[in-house]
């Protein structure tokens, strides 16, 4: 078990949480300031009535079928429920709304069963016609999980607390994608009655009770909501704001005005290390940053020598030291770090070597170099030097090319990119790599277009035999590695930085940290 | 018998310091003003006339002008020795001054009213609204309607103007008042008016009172004594019947020759002929020495002394050195 | 005069007409468009071009604006925002207030530092005091807003704890913004105050007023500055539009809910609706205070008001 | 000099007597400028700056020094070494900083050029001339300055591309506004002197009289706003690249540095201390300058 675990468990608050993970669950190696915390007993502890968080990225809409990043699935846990849970300790589905789940043989219809003890925040019962509403509601206007609900030929309400859901394609990884924030269950009533609020209507313990788009989220308790049940917390509010300063951030969080930030300098560990009032998390994070290298661009086009080549002439450390004071874990492959189906040992591993990228160069159609264009946003500009750096060792000379997240789509529609460092989150299921590895997709900005990859893919989704599936996803990691299509460099990490007093939040590695169960001790 | 002088200056210098240039504007100036007589100071422009009145109110600007030496009496304070907050006092209350131009001397933001209120509640312990009736009654008293005391100094004519400085320098009733051509910028028909104003309120206040002017007609109107200046020195002072007709020195000789005289229409102009000195650097002798018609070797040698022909009646010309010595312009008035 | 302030007002109407088609062309031409925002990254082609055709992105420039605009006359509806659905109108008038108190503030910093500075130099013209002034009032240009920012947390929020380091809640929260963006703005300020008190220090009703015998104090303060007042309320009314603008960089270091932010925000995520509905409300309010400067100059100085009063008193003598 | 003009300087020199010291207008100003300390030491900073720039490239090795990565040597604090510390990429930041002067400064000064070029003289013919033409330049310039610098900065960048000839585009086109006004403000108050009138009683084209009559009077707003409009610029670029539209990398210009040195503020302030200093120091260097030319050609300060 986990060294914090055992220190945060000895504290006076002993959380066990039926549903939904344990209190600052952290997954993968942590790494805090972990001193022992002092015992002080239970009846002198007071705890804060208001939580505030402080967060880099503006949340700028509470309907969570229109946005997906960190900061909106963050929100969207307080105050919505999905069907199912992802357990990033124990890597299972659990279940939430939904108690059981089932698919037939060849994993096209599935059928949930779910809670009847259930009410919404405007005290509508939670019923499967919920369910129903809010997969055709994505289907006709969400951006979210338009993807997923695409495939869904029809879903039906089997009486009050079950559902079927029939899809198109066969799809192993539904209640892994079920298990994402934005697919919070909506209320059909709420939503009828007033289109432009009923979105914040939810099971969850919390419901938003002010927002400024772009500045602050405000959510009282739900005393009524099943969350708990079980569970008694005391704290009554928590706001989030928006701080895109990261060292104002910090700060405030060190005077108190703010008791949790979203990530923070690695360069400034050592005041943290030295204020006794805040801690810190840091843990490796579903989120791998690469290299693409487009199909598009004249200079590169397939010439897998001269991908090869670039691949080996990077040194990730490097661009972890610039970009986030060495914390990171250097990828060995083109796959999610807890993705299920990751496959490390080829007998070439990547890495810098540098004879080996001079080797490829020679043999490409490049041999004495050339020049490329690197995109990227103003972000990872920093990094983006670095890896200008190194490619300029053999000879590729490198223009930058800095832009923001709509600039970097038009360079790509313009067919303008060579090369791009972006980042892409990947979460725990198998099918996750298709929208990058599979033609037509937003996030496959390289055109990648290799048909044996797609084929693999959809086989392995609707593949029920484990040790096949992982085959399958087995031998797309080897095309992957072989023709390079991007260059896989480091995962990188999610970190927080909170106050002494501040348990009950479950660290996730895909970046959204659950905050319902939060609780602050009044700080001495 | 000692006469009640209003103010004393004894032997001023005041030096203008400028890009390393000294200009030497007065040199040892000697001047008393007796309560209720007026002294017309009279020479071309440069002579260091307006200098010497700003002197007397301490105003000269300090960079780059500087007082070199000199007592300053004014109502038998020495104003050198006075702190600034004293000088506030004596300024408006005891000595006060009129400037040439009315265009420019006026506050444009701020009703005439209040400029004149401004002078009285600096120093009387008068509340706000008696202050106000004493400038109304101030402005009656230099011909304007006190229904205009509101009005703005854009709103006024050159001669309005100039009565409002005046009001502004009499509000509390100075004993010493220095005019500083007061109507050199009016015209003619106004300028009239605006004398005959002074002359009365110089008499009901029983005020002494300097008037620098380089219009000898003026002069003739007003003045009790008069003062010729040349080249930051008095080079003639005496009464008024002295000085305009038994004239001592060559320069004011110059000056009455150059005014067309009425009675005899074809009598030539006889201008002085150059330029008046380089006030940075004045010669050793007597400054006029280059444009005297009398000059000797002796005039350029050294500074000219004062030469006395009564006890009020005094020229400073080397050539008196020789008594029997007369200008051309008192040999027929003898 | 209200014939003045009538035709002022009727001049915004071609401007704000300007400003929407200007932003309207320039957020076309910028690249990319607000889906990318939208984290469609699993979208595939037909479902990205259906998403932009619930937008209206498909249409051509001209028939958007001409959409946007028979909202704006007919209805008064600036539109809402793509992504957050809120009506633009409400988003800018919740964070209106925080920047204009941080307008105010800032500019009232800018004016307490300037002013007495500008009129120190002008009074010492030439001097050391006066080379020092100027490069005092420089320092806060050349210091970028960020670094002033973040030094003053550490030290009045982190190290003394007086004030707070982020919000704009309560009077104590506008403190350090304000100083940090008044600072800013003081250089030019500075220079403005002083020129236009070198022009009047020299005249003859300064020395008038010394004659009178009144305090040097009351001759600089009270007669001269009132009499340099109109290039000093010029360039008040400047920096408080300025800062109306929105200082960016202060507004993201302190947390500042300001309009700013706002616009910035939606630039980079092209959300076009928001952004000309907040720049056509922000000229708006920019027009009507630099048009309240221009009255102003009637009542400091006597002689623009009498302008009017005889401009009027003519037409009635017609 | 042309013949007639010298001709002219004889005649005085004569007038006035061997003794005056006749000089022409520029030695005349040159003369009164060599007089102001302040003037003198910002020209002689300027000219620094300018031979610094001129010559980087020699002085500097770009490869090595400016663009070479040793992270190794990451973010160390000033030290005689590195008298202003290392950056986030080990590389040697007093350097950087004398080399980017190359850019900030063409940046500052090239941008505020074109706003001068642009602005003065549409604002004098506004300031001037008045009525409909007025109004329509003041809409305009409202117009223009309504739109967020940044805004400006995306445009032209997504439009022509990122490089540094559209950066100080951008910026120069920004910076219009305020010059325009300015300048249309300092006319307005010289407009109706009695020396205008004069002017136009003896004969001149209106023209004329813009150039040689009304802006030589109102130059000191202009000098000094324009001197004041390089720093805004300077310290614009920084802004702009934080949105990474600024001078792509690895250039070090000043803005940049600014804006890369931002994150490691607490422990590192020395990444944004120096450049930030070098920013005061060129403006204040062309503030002395300019006012000191000011004051040399402006009659009315001549003791």
């Amino acid at each position: 078990m986990k060294k914090l675990l055992a220190i945060l468990l000895a504290g006076a608050m002993v959380l066990s949480l039926a549903a939904c993970g344990n209190q600052n669950g952290t997954t993968g190696e942590a790494e805090t300031k972990g001193e022992a915390e002092s015992n002080t007993s239970a009846a002198e502890k007071t705890y804060k009535e208001v939580i505030t968080l402080g967060y880099d990225q503006p949340a700028t809409t509470l309907d969570c079928q229109v946005l997906v990043n960190s900061i909106q699935d963050t929100l969207y846990m307080l105050y919505l429920n999905t069907l199912v849970n992802f357990n990033f300790e124990t890597k299972q589905i659990e279940p939430c709304l939904a108690t059981e789940w089932s698919h037939n043989d060849d994993s096209t219809v599935w059928t949930f069963k779910l809670r009847n003890d259930v009410t919404f925040s405007n005290g509508e019962p939670f019923t499967a016609d919920d369910v129903v509403f809010t997969v055709e509601r994505m289907a006709a206007t969400g951006v979210s999980g338009a993807a997923d609900a695409k495939n869904v030929e029809k879903v039906v309400a089997n009486g009050d607390y079950e559902v079927a859901i029939t899809l198109i394609q066969a799809n192993m990884d539904l209640p892994y994608r079920l298990a994402m924030p934005f697919w919070g269950m909506l209320n059909r009533e709420a939503l009828e009655k007033d289109p432009d609020n009923g979105y914040k209507v939810g099971t969850g313990g919390w419901t938003p009770v002010k927002f400024e788009p772009g500045t602050m989220v405000e959510f009282d308790k739900v005393e009524s909501s099943w969350v708990w049940k079980d569970v008694q917390t005391p704290t009554k509010k928590i706001i989030e704001k928006t701080m895109t300063e990261e060292s104002a951030r910090s700060i405030a969080v060190q005077t108190d005005e703010i008791q949790f930030s979203y990530s923070f300098n690695f360069g400034d560990i050592n005041i943290y290390d030295a204020d006794p009032n805040v801690d810190y998390s840091i843990i490796s994070a579903d989120l791998i940053y690469y290299l693409g290298m487009s199909y598009e661009s004249e200079a590169i086009g397939d010439d897998v020598n001269l991908r090869n080549a670039i691949a080996y002439a990077i040194d990730p450390t490097e661009l972890m030291d610039v970009g986030f004071s060495g914390k990171g874990e250097p990828c060995k492959t083109f796959w999610g770090p807890n993705q299920y189906g990751i496959y490390t040992d080829y007998e070439q591993q990547l890495g810098k070597n540098l004879d080996l990228a001079k080797e490829y160069l020679a043999k490409s159609n490049h041999p004495d170099g050339l020049t490329l264009s690197l995109t990227t946003v103003s972000a990872f500009e920093q990094m983006a030097e670095v890896v200008q750096a190194q490619l300029a060792e053999i000879g590729i000379e490198i223009k930058l090319n800095i832009t923001d997240a709509p600039g970097l789509a038009q360079t790509v529609a313009d067919k303008k990119l060579d090369l791009l460092l972006y980042s892409k989150t990947c979460g725990v299921y198998g099918d996750q790599f298709r929208d990058i590895l599979v033609y037509g997709n937003t996030a496959n900005r390289m055109k990648y277009n290799n048909e044996k990859v797609a084929e693999l893919l959809d086989k392995a989704l609707g593949e029920t035999d484990d040790a096949t599936r992982l085959a399958l996803y087995k031998e797309v990691q080897e095309i992957t590695h072989e023709e390079m299509p991007c260059v896989p460099l480091f995962y990188g990490t999610a970190s927080g930085l909170f106050r002494k007093g501040l348990s009950g939040v479950i660290f996730q590695s895909n970046t959204r940290h659950n905050f319902t169960y939060a609780v602050c001790e009044e700080s001495k | 018998m000692n006469k009640e002088y209003v103010l004393e200056i004894e032997d001023l210098t005041v030096e203008y310091v400028v890009e390393g240039e000294v200009t030497q504007a007065v040199t040892d100036l000697n001047l008393k003003v007796e309560a209720g007589t007026t002294v017309g100071l009279v020479g071309e422009t440069g002579a260091g006339k307006t200098t010497t009145a700003l002197a007397a109110l301490r105003l000269v600007p300090d960079p780059p002008g500087t007082i070199r030496s000199g007592r300053i009496l004014v109502c038998g304070q020495d104003i050198m020795k006075l702190s600034q907050k004293q000088l506030y006092n004596v300024r408006g209350q005891d000595i006060s001054m009129i400037f040439q131009d009315p265009m420019t001397s006026l506050n444009p933001v701020e009703t005439v009213g209040d400029q004149i209120t401004e002078s009285i509640m600096l120093h009387e312990k008068l509340k706000r609204p008696q202050a106000w009736e004493k400038a109304l009654e101030m402005l009656e008293l230099v011909g304007i309607p006190r229904t205009r005391a509101m009005e703005y100094p854009h709103q006024f004519s050159g001669g309005m103007r100039q009565r409002v400085v005046i009001a502004i320098a009499l509000a509390c009733n100075p004993k010493m008042l220095i005019a500083d051509e007061p109507t050199t910028a009016l015209d003619v028909t106004i300028q009239a008016q605006v004398l005959d104003m002074m002359k009365k309120l110089r008499d009901q206040f029983n005020m002494g009172m300097i008037l620098i002017t380089h219009d000898l007609g003026i002069v003739a109107e007003i003045c009790d004594e008069v003062a010729v200046m040349y080249a930051g020195r008095i080079v003639e002072m005496g009464t008024l019947d002295e000085v305009f007709n038994h004239t001592r020195h060559p320069y004011t000789e110059g000056l009455f020759n150059s005014l067309p005289n009425i009675k005899n229409r074809e009598a030539k102009l006889q201008p002085i002929p150059g330029l008046m000195p380089d006030p940075t650097d004045l010669p050793v002798g007597c400054a006029f020495a280059p444009r005297c018609r009398y000059a000797t070797e002796a005039c350029k040698a050294a500074q000219p002394a004062a030469h006395h022909f009564s006890d009020t009646h005094f020229a400073a010309c080397t050539a008196y050195e020789d008594p029997s010595f007369r200008i051309e312009r008192s040999k027929d008035r003898e | 005069m209200h014939k003045y302030i009538l035709k002022r007002i009727l001049m915004l109407i071609p401007v704000i007409f300007g400003v929407s088609l200007l932003v309207f062309c320039i957020m076309n031409v910028a690249s990319g468009d607000v889906t990318a925002v939208m984290g469609a990254e699993e979208l595939d082609a037909q479902q990205l071009y259906e998403l932009k055709e619930s937008l209206g992105l498909n249409d051509p420039l001209l028939v958007r604006y001409v959409k946007y605009m028979w909202n704006l006359i007919t209805k008064g509806d600036l539109g809402t925002g793509y992504i957050s659905k809120e009506p633009v109108m409400s988003l800018f008038l919740n964070r209106f207030p925080n920047t204009l108190k941080l307008a105010l503030g800032s500019t009232l910093v800018c004016v307490i530092l300037s002013i007495p500075l500008g009129i120190y130099s002008a009074v010492h013209h030439g001097s050391i005091a006066d080379n020092v002034a100027m490069v005092g009032a420089l320092l806060g240009l050349s210091i970028p807003n960020f670094w002033l920012g973040l030094v003053l947390i550490v030290i009045f929020a982190l190290r003394l704890g007086w004030l707070p380091s982020e919000g704009a809640v309560g009077f104590k929260s506008i403190i350090l913004p304000a100083i940090t963006i008044g600072t800013g703005f003081m250089a030019s300020m500075t220079r403005v105050t002083r020129s236009s008190m070198l022009d009047v220090i020299r005249s003859d009703y300064l020395r008038t007023a010394r004659a009178k015998g009144a305090p040097e104090r009351q001759v600089i303060y009270k007669h001269a500055l009132k009499n340099a007042l109109i290039p000093i309320i010029t360039s008040i009314g400047e920096t408080f539009a300025t800062a109306l603008g929105g200082a960016v960089v202060t507004e993201a270091v302190f947390s500042w809910p300001g309009v700013g932010r706002l616009i910035i925000d939606s630039i980079r995520s092209r959300d076009t609706m928001v952004v000309v509905g907040c720049i056509i409300m922000k000229t708006i309010v920019i027009s009507v205070i630099l048009l309240i400067v221009d009255i102003l100059y009637a009542f400091v100085d006597p002689r623009i008001k009498s302008h009017y009063a005889r401009a009027r008193k003519a037409k009635i003598d017609e | 000099m042309s013949k007639n003009k010298k001709e002219v300087q004889d005649i005085n020199r004569k007038a006035t007597g061997e003794k005056a010291k006749g000089r022409s207008q520029g030695a005349e100003v040159w003369y009164r400028m060599r007089k102001n300390k302040g003037a003198m030491v910002g020209l002689v900073v300027v000219v620094l700056l300018i031979l610094l720039a001129v010559f980087s490239d020699v002085i500097f090795d770009y490869s090595k020094q400016i663009a070479g990565i040793n992270t190794k040597a990451r973010l160390l604090p000033p030290s005689w070494e590195h008298p202003f510390g290392t950056d986030g990429k080990g590389r040697d930041l007093f350097v950087r900083v004398l080399y980017g002067t190359k850019y900030s400064l063409t940046i500052g000064v090239v941008a505020t050029l074109i706003s001068t070029l642009i602005a003065v003289p549409i604002g004098a013919l506004a300031g001037y001339y008045g009525g409909f033409f007025e109004n329509v330049v003041m809409r305009i310039m409202d117009m223009l300055s309504a739109v967020p610098f940044i805004l400006m900065g995306i445009v032209v960048v997504s439009a022509l591309g990122a490089n540094m000839m559209n950066l100080i585009i951008a910026l120069g086109i920004v910076g219009i506004p305020k010059i325009c006004r300015m300048t249309r403000a300092a006319v307005l108050t010289v407009k109706n002197q009695e020396y205008i009138e004069s002017a136009r009683i003896i004969g001149l084209k209106e023209r004329d009289i813009i150039i040689k009559h009304v802006l030589p009077n109102c130059l000191s707003p202009i000098i000094v706003s324009i001197t004041l409009q390089v720093a805004t610029v300077i310290i614009s670029a920084s802004s702009l690249s934080f949105l990474g539209l600024g001078v792509p990398a690895p250039s070090p210009e000043w803005g940049a540095l600014l804006s890369a040195g931002r994150d490691e503020l607490r422990q590192h302030a020395n990444l944004t201390l120096f450049p930030g200093l070098a920013i005061m120091i060129t403006v204040l260097a062309l503030n002395l300058m300019g006012d000191g030319l000011r004051d040399a050609m402006d009659p009315k300060l001549r003791k």
